[in-house]
Formats: structure tokens, C-alpha cells, sequence
């Protein structure tokens, strides 16, 4: 009903015909490029703009009110101050390294999306080891944060990045065993391909418990994967001021902001695919009237709503739980994590195997 | 408590003097569009820097608290971190050992920033004036202070009123003129002695 | 910054030293923390303090007893009414004047109110330090009510100076106590909310038990007071040692454990705010009719040395007075609870790692103006 | 224990022990050099055992720096307070008690940087509020800056 493969199709078949077939390519690269950065930068606000609202109403406060109605400007408000702001060039430091460090976090972020199946058809590349391709992009981030530490001739930031190294590196291996969980079930990696496998019910419901275990063992470590929530510790507020950015200031730190909740972004949006059947609607099972109504929903707004759900999820972490001790991020990773998910890999390669799941 | 506490229209804060000098100036309509788009991003996103001496930092907390809540216009992303701080609220005493780590502060701060001098300890040295060995009589001797907020300490109220006097004269510049270190009063000390000399009307 | 000895010393041995303060987020003001780091582990600290000193004794030589008074309020400021009672009866005691039963009465639940606000604002305080920012607003949200009661009977919010030598400055207001019996019904409320929040996470748990012990051996030693020294077993409640004003009169348990460790000086916080609630109620029923000033001719205190202990929210102060008889002290000296609590920082933070030391110093409650003066 | 039996074993042990006046609590007025071994008996002793040093500060009087020390018991809770008088204001030193009480360690690290009092054998004398290069010590009567301005 809402395919939107026939628009995308047209516009390929409009630059096709119009230009050669290398200006083509570039201007279908372009377009699509500024359509991404316009979706990044949009998302990002309106993210950031959410969890201030967000954690306000979890804090009996009202948040961000004054600037235009409800607030809703806001963090252009933000975007414009920061972007005007003295870029502070640090004595000593490296500045090479220095000044690419939060590109390097920006673009595996942005790159990422690339491959995000938001509806049928909408996807600027379907990769056919899609999931592959999202893990090793995205945590391409932590590089970016190292060298950030590393460059800012800051103890604070060098102390925060080894922090950040050691949590990425650790908890992608989870991430990448729930994912590889999923990825047995569906028996694909390209994501348009994991979602059809949904068709018939989504992967949390039809997976039984080890699905949900999958789910939550990757929601933690997509937390965690993020640098976010009760696993800030490469920022650490009270700890190390500002951890791998003390020492950036005007937009390059807005480039470090902005990529922490377009990560946050990245992540919910893989769980809606993988988990919650991405832009599929909701079905329960034999009831066609509900069904059909559930159909009717255009599929965006089920991947958006899922996503919001999941980066709402993420935000209650955050501001409800005190922070990990570095030691005991690594114990629950690599003590608990890691073996729970090795177990629930080989219950569901039996599962698959026996053909058990619906 | 059944008090109807009325909110106040804008209009109905009436600007200082050296506001209403800062906004006489005219520039091209070109310039002064930017301008007001740029001074409206400024002043609704002023991050206060984490940074308090003594009792008025209590204050300045409990204006970030659930009653008085900062975050309505935007404040509420204290920055740990002098680098990405817009406004350092100087919050309490400064004293002679503190005075340089004050001034490095805000040295470290990305332009452009502004102070907030909070309670009469930061805008006079208040209580400890006289008698007093080691308190610096008013932050301005050490940093130029964009608004002065009396009060030992203020009540959140008065500090929510700092910083829309703050947003207002953030909106009363322009990027054109000289006027970024204008409407900033600095004390010099000539021979010993504390002469004030305000710089706000001066162009 | 200086370059102090030590710090040419550390560099020839490499040693990883950052500077925590005199602005950072966790040291709650402008004290400095100098920590000498093996990976993240703290290998020891070095505190410096004095960037808030402002030299409130020397002050106190030049100014009357009511008006020194003023001054101690800006020393431990989330103890303000207490701070003030302690001069009030170090002069009271000098002067072998008694107030009437209502001012203590008053002092005393005012007293107990101003615990309250204080272990409330340390438990938001405490909660950011380790991380769970959401604390911060629970504890404000109800201190708000406090202030409330403050500012109705004294007219200030944080720093009232309301009691003083022989009395108070003015009679309580007419709503006092029935918005205090609201605030103490309310909060006895809201109280469970803190260990719903906090008390029963399991990472905060984690992050506080066996977390810097503190033996009660070293407590004495270093003359740890207050919360964190009841927590390691040393029974140093004033209001139990030597009771002053309302207390005789009311039954409250001093709470303590022997455990030391950060949980269980949040622990004693919380159970100290029952107690406190209880006092408050067991008094704000019966406050006796009466004078609340003492018509005094001149507040002098007669030649001699006085002193004179009471327990604030961060532990025992002593106010130290040498007097030659005239209205101004010739000497007047404020040993201060953060002072003491401060330098056991390096004792029970060795060995620990640098989140940890957060939590310590969180957990030892500290009000650098205190410890500066 | 009773004032008088304080007194009496006080007294005992140091006969040059002079008693003050103090009516809050017991007083004893001892000789610098005297003070270090008063303190340590007074923490080992087992029926007083002063573990706990509650205040220690200085005053500036007329006749020297008057050095107070504020001792009690944590376990027999009674009190007791020593003085010492340094006669000599310009070169005022007493032996330190940080090894007896480590409170006494950083008390003695503020008389120092407050009154220039030296403390002989002090393991980190230095100066803790003020800065490493003021001059003068502020506590004393006759300290006199160019920086305060007097009411």
C-alpha cells in the first residue's frame, strides 16, 4: 500500500534518462546525500529537543518553554549559538588529529544511516550484509572519540577516551551476538531481507524467550555502544568534566553532541528493524478487521513510532540509573553479557535448526 | 498557597540605561536581519559553566530545581567544561587565591561569553568589604561582568531576571560595531583606591 | 597554576597527577583535589583548600557578637540556623543568661528543619555525583517546602540569621506550625521515593558498598564527625553528648553504624532525616508561650574563654571564644565539621578508583566554605 | 572523671602543671616543651584516654600566642583543655602533636599559616588557605596589608 520503491525508482529513472550516466550517478548521490544530511541534522535537534523534554517530565519540570511554542526552537536556538561560537585552537596540541576527531565521529554516524530501511523502498542503499555493514560503520565512532582524547592534550580527555575504547570494544561483541541471534532467525544480513522474514510476525514475538533475552542483552549494549546513560563514562559529568571533549568547543563539540544522539538514533532504529519488524505494521495473528487497520498506518510511522519507543527506553536508562564504575561495566560485559549470549546463539541455532520458531 | 501569580508581558521589563544605549545605534537592514537572527540563537542558548564558590551556588541550584526550573529558557545545560560554557554565573566569594584560577576560566572560555556577577559577595564583596584580608571586592576587579544581580543571596527569581537581562542585552548587539566589550563595566584600581568606572554609555 | 614541590617531584618520577578543581563539577566549590592516578586507580591525593577563605576570624575581631553572627551563616550556609545557634550559646553561656523554653523550643525545630533541607540537598547532590541525575530535582522539589517555612517566619530563604545571642529576631509567624505539620506529613510521604530511587538500585549498590572504609579508629584520629563518623561507629552526636537547647527534652536514637563505608554514610543521612522528622514532631505541638528575646542591656561577654559544641548537618562545630570582656571577641575561632572530614579523603580513597573518589567525597558531605571560613 | 580527679592525676604525672581558670572545662596550663608529653600521656593513659582532639587553635594575647587544645575521651566522654603560652612572638615553635592526632596535623597546618606558629617536627608544614607567597600572617594583632580596607 505505501511502497515507496515506484517514487525512488522514478527519480533513478528521471536522472538516468536526463544525464549521462556518470552525472547521474552524482546528482542521485548528491540529492540523496543532502536529503540525509537534512534528515540527520532535523533528527538530531528534535532529538536532543526530546530528551530535555523528556527527562524534564521525569523531573516534575516543564523544560524548554520560552523559545517559540513549546520550546520547539529551542535547540535551533542552540545550533545557531554554536555554530558561531570561537573554535579554540589547544596549545600543544595535535592539531591535525584534533580537528578531525569529530569528523571521523559525525561521518561513521551519518554513514551509518545510509543503510536504514525507514519503509519499504526507502533506504538509500540495502547492502546485502546490511547488518555487517552498520556495525562496522558505527563503531568506526569510537575511533574518532580515541583520537579525540588523545589529541586534546587533556587528562581528562585522554582518561575518558581509554574509558570509551575499552567500553565500545567490549560491548560490541555483544551487540554484534544479539544482532548474529537475529541474523540465524531471519538467515540474512541484508535488511530489507530481515524484515520480510517479519511478514508473518515479528522476531521478539516469534522468537520466543530467547528473542526477548537477545533484545534486551542488545538494548543494554546499544546503550552502552552510545556512551550514553548509566554508561556515560567516557563524559562523566562529575567524574571528568567533559571526558574525550573537555577541550572542544563551538561546533566541533556540537559535532560530538549531535553524533551521541544520532548514534542513539542508529541503534533504536536497528532494534526496530531487526526486533520489531521495522516499518511492518502491527498484526495479531486471525484478526483481520484489526489487521487491516493496523495496515492502514502509512509504514514511516511505524518505524518512527517503534524507534521513539526504544530512544524512550534509552532515555529512561539515563536518567534513572546512577552510572557504572568502569570495573563493573566490564564484569557485566565480558561476566555476563558475553555468556548469556553465547548460550542464547546456540539455543536459537537448535531452534532454527529444528525449525521450532513460528 | 492560592496565590494567582500573573506572568509578566515582556514589554513590561523595562531596559536599563545601558540597554536602551546599546540598541540607539542603527546598521543596514541587511546586517541588522543577520543580526537579529544570530542575537536571537545567542540569547535563548546561554550554558551556564558548573561553577560556584559559596551560598549563592545553593541558590543557583535551586533555580535549576523543579520550582524554578532554568530549563524554560533554555539554561538548563550547565557545561562542565569551559569550553563549551556561554555564561559563567560567578555564584559567591572570590578571594585572592581564587582570583587568577577565576580569570583563567574565563580565559578558557569560547567567545562569545558573558558574566554574571550573582549576590553582593561577586558584584562588591559584599559582607566581607570591609575587615576582610583576602576577599576581592567585586569579580569586576578580575573579569568584565555583563550583569550584576544584588541580593546575599538572590533568590532564584532574581537570577531567572539576570539572565533575561542578560538575553536582552545579548539582543541589544551587533556583530558590526565594537559593542561585543561594551555594556561590560570593569573597576580599575588606581593607587590603591576602587574608582568605578561604568563603560556602558561610552561609543 | 603554582608549581608546588610535589609536583616537581611527580614529574620525575612520571607519575599521572590531574587536577580535580578548584571548578569541577564533583568537589561542590572550589576545593582542589590533587590525585595522583595509576591507570584510574587513585594512588593518593593531595587536598588544597583556601580558594574560598576569606578570612571570616580575623573579621569577627572587629564586629559585635549579634553582628559576627551574620558571618557564620556564610561559613556551612546549608546549616545557616545552626551555625547562628552556636554563637548564640557560646554568648548565652558566657553571659550565664537562659533563654525562654519557646526559644528553644523554635531553635530546635528550626534546627532540625535545617538537617532536613541540608541531608536533602546532599542526597541530590550525592545522586549527580554518582550519576543518576534525576535525584537532583526529587531533593530540591522537597526542600523548596522547607525554604518555604524559612522565608514565611524569617524572611530569607538560605541565610536568615534568626537566632541570636538571646533569642530570636522576631516572634514565629502564625502559619509556622501548621505548615510545618504539613511539611512533615508530606514528607514522611515522599521519603520512601529517595530509597525507591536510589537506596534500592542495585548499581548504586554497587558503586557504594565497601567503597572507602573508614574505620572507627580513623574517624576519631582524624576527628571525622557528623554522618560519616557515625557511620564508622563513633558515637560523636553533640545533641546526645552534650545536649543543648530543645534536645534533653525530646527522644530521638543516634544513628550508627560500624560498616564506614560510603553506602552506610548515605545510609545514616537518611535514617537521620526520620529522626529528624520525629523531633520536629514531638516539639511542634508544644511550643511553650513565652518571650523570645531576652531584654538585654549590652550583649558582652564577661573575661574568659568559651566554647561551646553543637552538631550541624555535617557534624560537630565548636565555636572557640576569648573574650576580654568588652562587645568584641578578642579571638573567635570556629572549628568547623568539613575541615576534619576533609584531609580522611586520601586516607579512605587510596586504592579506590576515580569514580569512586566522586562518590567518597560526595558521600562526606562537604561545604568548602566551611572549610575554608 | 571528675574535674578533681583529672587534676589530681594531671597533676601526678606533671607537677609543674599549672591549673587555669577555666570553668567549662578542666584547664591546665603547660610549658612548650612540656605540652608534646602531656598530650601523649594524656592519650595513653588508661583512665582518661584522649583520643579524640576536638579543637586545637591559637590566640594572639598580649603576653604570647596562647596555643589551646581541646581533648576528649570517645569512649569515657569527659573533656579536658590544655593551654600553652609562647612567650616569644617573634620565633614562636612548639613541638607538634600531628603524631599523637592526625586532626592535629592539618589544625597545626592552619595556626601555621594563620599565626606563624612553627610546629618542630611537623611532617607537611605548609601553608592551607593562603597562598604560597603571602607575606605576614593575618590572625596576629599586628598584621597589616595594603589589600584590607578597615571600617
Amino acid at each position: 500500500m505505501y511502497d515507496f520503491s515506484p517514487l525512488v525508482d522514478s527519480f533513478s529513472h528521471f536522472f538516468t534518462e536526463t544525464f549521462s550516466p556518470f552525472w547521474a550517478g552524482l546528482f542521485s548521490m548528491l540529492t540523496l546525500g543532502v536529503a540525509i544530511l537534512l534528515f540527520y541534522a532535523v533528527i538530531g535537534l528534535y532529538l536532543v529537543y526530546a530528551e530535555r523534554k523528556i527527562c524534564a517530565r521525569m523531573q516534575n519540570r516543564l523544560g524548554p518553554n520560552r523559545v517559540g511554542p513549546l520550546g520547539l526552537f529551542q535547540t535551533i536556538a542552540d545550533l545557531i549559538k554554536l555554530l558561531l561560537k570561537e573554535l579554540i585552537y589547544i596549545r600543544r596540541a595535535d592539531a591535525l588529529l584534533f580537528n578531525m576527531a569529530p569528523f571521523i565521529v559525525i561521518v561513521a554516524s551519518i554513514m551509518a544511516i545510509g543503510s536504514i530501511p525507514f519503509a519499504k523502498g526507502l533506504q538509500a542503499i540495502d547492502l546485502n550484509i546490511g547488518v555487517l555493514y552498520i556495525l562496522a560503520i558505527s563503531s568506526m565512532g569510537v575511533i574518532g572519540i580515541l583520537i579525540a582524547g588523545w589529541s586534546s592534550n587533556n587528562k581528562y580527555s585522554v582518561i575518558g577516551a581509554m574509558r570509551s575504547g575499552a567500553q565500545v570494544i567490549s560491548y560490541e561483541l555483544s551487540l554484534g551476538l544479539a544482532l548474529l541471534c537475529m541474523i540465524t532467525f531471519a538467515g540474512s544480513m541484508q535488511l530489507s531481507e530481515i524484515i520480510k522474514s517479519q511478514q508473518d510476525g515479528w522476531w521478539i514475538f516469534k522468537g520466543h524467550l530467547p528473542a526477548l533475552i537477545a533484545f534486551g542483552v542488545y538494548l543494554i549494549a546499544g546503550t552502552a555502544e552510545t556512551n550514553r546513560g548509566p554508561f556515560d563514562l567516557a563524559e562523566a559529568e562529575s567524574e571528568l568534566t567533559a571526558g574525550f571533549h573537555t577541550e572542544y568547543s563551538g561546533i566541533k563539540f556540537a559535532f560530538f553532541f549531535l553524533a551521541e544522539y544520532m548514534n542513539m538514533f542508529i541503534v533504536a532504529s536497528i532494534a526496530t528493524t531487526v526486533f520489531l519488524g521495522g516499518w511492518l505494521p502491527f498484526h495479531i495473528y486471525h484478526f483481520e478487521f484489526f489487521n487491516k487497520g493496523m495496515d492502514f498506518v502509512p509504514p514511516v510511522f511505524w518505524f518512527f513510532g517503534k524507534t521513539a519507543f526504544v530512544i524512550y527506553v534509552m532515555m529512561w536508562f539515563k536518567w534513572t540509573f546512577p552510572r557504572l564504575r568502569i570495573d563493573q561495566l566490564l564484569a557485566l560485559e565480558w561476566k555476563y553479557l558475553l555468556p548469556i549470549n553465547i548460550i542464547n546463539l546456540l539455543v536459537i541455532s537448535f531452534l532454527t535448526l529444528m525449525q521450532w520458531h513460528f | 498557597m492560592g496565590i494567582e501569580i500573573k506572568s509578566m508581558e515582556y514589554g513590561d521589563f523595562n531596559d536599563n540605561e545601558a540597554l536602551e544605549e546599546l540598541k540607539k545605534s542603527g546598521s543596514n537592514v541587511l546586517l541588522s536581519t543577520v543580526d537579529a537572527i544570530i542575537n536571537w540563537g545567542r540569547s535563548n542558548s546561554v550554558w551556564p559553566l558548573t561553577f560556584a564558590t559559596s551560598c549563592c551556588g545553593i541558590e543557583m541550584m535551586a533555580t535549576g530545581g523543579a520550582r524554578h526550573d532554568f530549563a524554560r529558557f533554555g539554561i538548563e545545560v550547565y557545561r562542565a567544561s569551559p569550553r563549551q560554557a556561554d555564561v559563567i554565573v560567578v555564584a559567591g566569594t572570590i578571594v585572592r587565591k581564587m582570583a587568577p584560577v577565576l580569570k583563567r576560566l574565563y580565559d578558557q572560555m569560547a567567545d562569545p561569553k558573558y558574566v554574571i556577577a550573582m549576590g553582593a559577595c561577586a558584584v562588591s564583596g559584599g559582607p566581607f568589604y570591609y575587615n576582610s584580608y583576602s576577599v576581592i571586592r567585586g569579580v569586576d576587579q578580575v573579569i568584565p561582568v555583563d550583569v550584576y544581580i544584588p541580593g546575599c543571596p538572590p533568590r532564584p527569581e532574581a537570577l531567572l531576571y539576570g539572565v533575561m537581562q542578560l538575553q536582552r542585552k545579548i539582543q541589544a548587539l551587533s556583530m558590526t560595531s565594537e559593542k561585543k566589550q561594551e555594556g561590560k563595566s570593569h573597576r580599575h584600581r588606581a593607587e590603591g583606591k576602587d574608582v568605578i568606572t561604568k563603560e556602558t554609555s561610552s561609543s | 597554576m603554582e608549581e608546588t614541590l610535589l609536583d616537581i617531584e611527580l614529574k620525575e618520577k612520571e607519575e599521572y597527577i590531574i587536577n580535580m578543581g578548584p571548578q569541577h563539577p564533583s568537589t561542590h566549590g572550589v576545593l582542589r583535589l590533587e590525585v595522583c592516578l595509576e591507570g584510574e586507580k587513585v594512588k593518593y591525593l593531595r587536598p588544597h583548600c583556601g580558594y574560598i577563605h576569606r578570612g571570616i576570624e580575623k573579621m569577627s575581631e572587629k564586629l559585635t557578637y549579634p553582628q559576627l553572627l551574620h558571618l557564620t551563616d556564610r561559613m556551612d550556609y546549608l546549616s545557616a540556623h545552626i551555625n547562628n545557634e552556636a554563637v548564640a550559646l557560646c554568648v548565652e553561656n558566657a553571659m550565664e543568661v537562659e533563654v525562654s523554653d519557646r526559644v528553644k523550643y523554635i531553635r530546635t525545630i528550626l534546627a532540625e528543619l535545617t538537617r532536613i533541607a541540608s541531608h536533602q540537598l546532599w542526597w541530590s547532590a550525592f545522586g549527580m555525583d554518582l550519576g543518576a541525575l534525576t535525584t537532583f530535582f526529587y531533593g530540591l522539589r522537597d526542600r523548596e517546602k522547607i525554604l518555604d517555612i524559612f522565608e514565611e517566619t524569617t524572611g530569607s530563604r538560605l541565610i536568615q540569621s534568626y537566632i541570636t545571642p538571646g533569642g530570636l529576631m522576631g516572634d514565629i509567624h502564625p502559619n509556622f506550625q501548621k505548615r510545618t505539620k504539613e511539611f512533615v506529613k508530606y514528607f514522611r510521604k515522599k521519603l520512601p521515593e529517595y530509597d525507591q530511587l536510589l537506596t534500592g538500585n542495585v548499581i548504586f549498590h554497587e558503586r557504594t558498598q565497601g567503597i572507602g572504609i573508614m574505620s572507627k579508629e580513623d574517624a576519631i584520629d582524624y576527628g571525622v564527625t557528623g554522618p560519616p563518623g557515625r557511620a564508622s561507629g563513633f558515637h560523636c552526636d553533640i545533641r546526645k553528648i552534650a545536649p543543648y537547647s530543645a534536645y534533653p527534652l525530646v527522644k530521638f536514637n543516634q544513628i550508627l553504624f560500624t560498616e564506614g563505608d560510603t553506602f552506610h554514610r548515605y545510609l545514616v543521612r537518611i535514617k537521620e532525616m526520620w529522626e529528624s522528622l520525629s523531633i520536629i514532631e514531638q516539639l511542634i505541638d508544644n511550643i511553650p508561650p513565652g518571650e523570645t528575646m531576652l531584654s538585654l542591656k549590652a550583649i558582652k561577654a564577661p573575661k574568659g574563654e568559651y566554647y561551646q559544641r553543637v552538631e550541624t548537618a555535617r557534624g560537630e562545630l565548636g565555636v572557640y571564644i576569648v573574650s576580654d570582656g568588652g562587645p568584641l571577641p578578642a579571638r573567635i575561632h570556629y572549628r568547623t565539621p568539613n575541615f576534619s572530614n576533609l584531609f580522611v579523603l586520601n586516607k579512605i580513597a587510596q586504592g579506590h578508583k576515580i569514580a569512586d573518589l566522586v562518590a567518597i567525597s560526595g558521600s562526606l558531605d562537604l561545604v568548602i566554605p566551611d572549610i575554608d571560613r | 572523671m571528675t574535674r578533681e580527679e583529672m587534676t589530681a592525676l594531671v597533676r601526678g604525672k606533671f607537677p609543674d602543671v599549672k591549673l587555669g581558670s577555666n570553668k567549662q572545662f578542666p584547664e591546665f596550663i603547660a610549658a612548650p616543651d612540656q605540652i608534646h608529653s602531656l598530650c601523649t600521656a594524656l592519650k595513653e593513659d588508661a583512665q582518661t584516654k584522649m583520643d579524640y582532639l576536638f579543637c586545637e587553635t591559637a590566640a594572639d594575647r598580649k603576653d604570647g600566642f596562647h596555643l589551646v587544645y581541646h581533648l576528649t575521651s570517645s569512649a569515657l566522654g569527659h573533656c579536658v583543655m590544655l593551654r600553652t603560652v609562647l612567650t616569644d612572638k617573634a620565633k614562636p615553635e612548639v613541638e607538634t602533636v600531628g603524631g599523637i592526632w592526625m586532626a592535629a596535623e592539618f589544625y597545626e597546618r592552619e595556626i601555621f599559616d594563620l599565626f606563624g606558629i612553627q610546629f618542630a617536627h611537623h611532617p607537611d608544614l605548609r601553608r592551607i588557605f593562603l597562598d604560597d607567597d603571602w607575606v605576614g600572617y593575618p590572625l596576629r594583632k599586628d598584621y597589616k596589608d595594603s589589600f584590607t580596607l578597615e571600617h
